[in-house]
């Protein structure tokens, strides 16, 4: 039911989309992340991770959202090591009755996989220079309102 | 011991691990970094210093007052940048 | 960029991610949303419409959404006609730079979707009774959220 | 004037369409709907006299008070339930 998968080599999307589809016939919304890499001025991405921590990381994320909304299924699959520009880094999918569940769970693991899960990105600009990716403000503060008082849990 | 390396932190050390003697632990997160800032580069000092640096014992996040043992797995790197 | 469909025939969820994803660089995030007929007591639904005025009004709600925010692509494709359980019944995808504008955007349209958009839903029930679907108060609040003055616009 | 049905009031009224005497026109949706009631059985009448029935002008649902003329199109429905 919960997936969590490092992939080195691209992803398939049509395949991870048609595995995740199932027969629950509980499930009636399947809401799907998909993360691409952008290419303002970048030629391309290579990510690095910690390994066994990195896998260990998500598949707690993706329990904790268990705990907050019913789920039936979750997977997450990122890439590892170097993508062109245009190919898909990250997949997450969530599965549930409603789709209010299925949406804020899957927005919740993207999110915390932002911020909080061992990947480290450097592009490969125009120039032919590696830089390591800051992280962006927004991203931590987006992570950040999953935390409070006042965090979007049911909806 | 190894401790482990990620990102700019290895980059700057030039390694993916650093050895650190066992008979000098148990020390805390935060006096761990303080002696592994010192057998490096200048620029990896400054890195390590950073405060923004996570150090992860046994592959989960810990605070700075956390104290680690010689059989740990300690690894510390700069903020993530995932998706 | 911007596309309605309404299908007789099943969705090929495949195919319509695949023509989805483009080479626009511009991309970085595309949220998915699939709904599903859940098998909750019931044996098919059928789905009626009202031809010329579903496709103008699904058209018209994509161009409030590229109003509110910077959205690259979308497109919605609805089933018509009969349905057995667990079918795909609606896919909604929306293409932006960043994800906040990507989540909110697709599930603006899904919210609208439900109530202001002329289909009308009927169930078979286990006893091989035909009965319309009434609609969810819950979907009617969740289509209210976005008109108030504390809309969900732009995280 | 044909005036098309959906839904629920169209299974009432059995069939797809009432034509509706040009010549009473033009009303405002209100009036159209209460005379329309009055074309079909009783359970079409409470069914389309319920609060919560749209009515589509060309295409583009209208308050109550928007006044219908003898070329429009006219859809009466229940509350919709895509997705």
């Amino acid at each position: 039911m919960f997936e969590v998968e490092l992939s080195a080599t691209e992803l398939d999307l049509s395949a991870l989309n048609q595995r995740f589809m199932g027969t629950d016939e509980s499930i009636g919304a399947v809401v799907s992340f998909t993360g691409i890499v952008r290419g303002n001025g970048i030629q391309a991405i290579e990510v690095e991770h910690y390994p066994g921590m990195t896998e260990s990381v998500l598949s707690k994320k993706i329990e904790s959202a268990a705990k907050r909304w019913p789920l039936r299924k979750a997977s997450i699959v990122h890439r590892i090591g170097s993508l062109p520009v245009s190919e898909p880094i990250v997949w997450v999918s969530v599965a549930s009755a409603h789709r209010a569940a299925a949406f804020l769970a899957c927005e919740f693991l993207m999110d915390f996989l932002k911020v909080d899960a061992p990947f480290w990105k450097k592009e490969l600009d125009a120039n032919g220079v590696w830089k390591w990716v800051e992280v962006r403000s927004q991203d931590q503060d987006r992570a950040n309102r999953w935390m409070g008082r006042y965090a979007p849990t049911q909806a | 011991m190894n401790i482990l390396l990620f990102a700019q932190l290895r980059d700057y050390y030039g390694a993916s691990s650093v050895t650190f003697p066992d008979d000098e632990l148990p020390l805390t997160v935060d006096e761990l970094r303080s002696s592994l800032a010192g057998l490096g580069s200048e620029e990896f000092r400054q890195a390590l210093l950073e405060p923004n640096v996570f150090c992860a014992v046994n592959q989960k996040v810990v605070e700075p007052k956390y104290i680690v043992q010689a059989d740990d797995e300690v690894g510390f790197f700069p903020p993530m940048t995932g998706g």
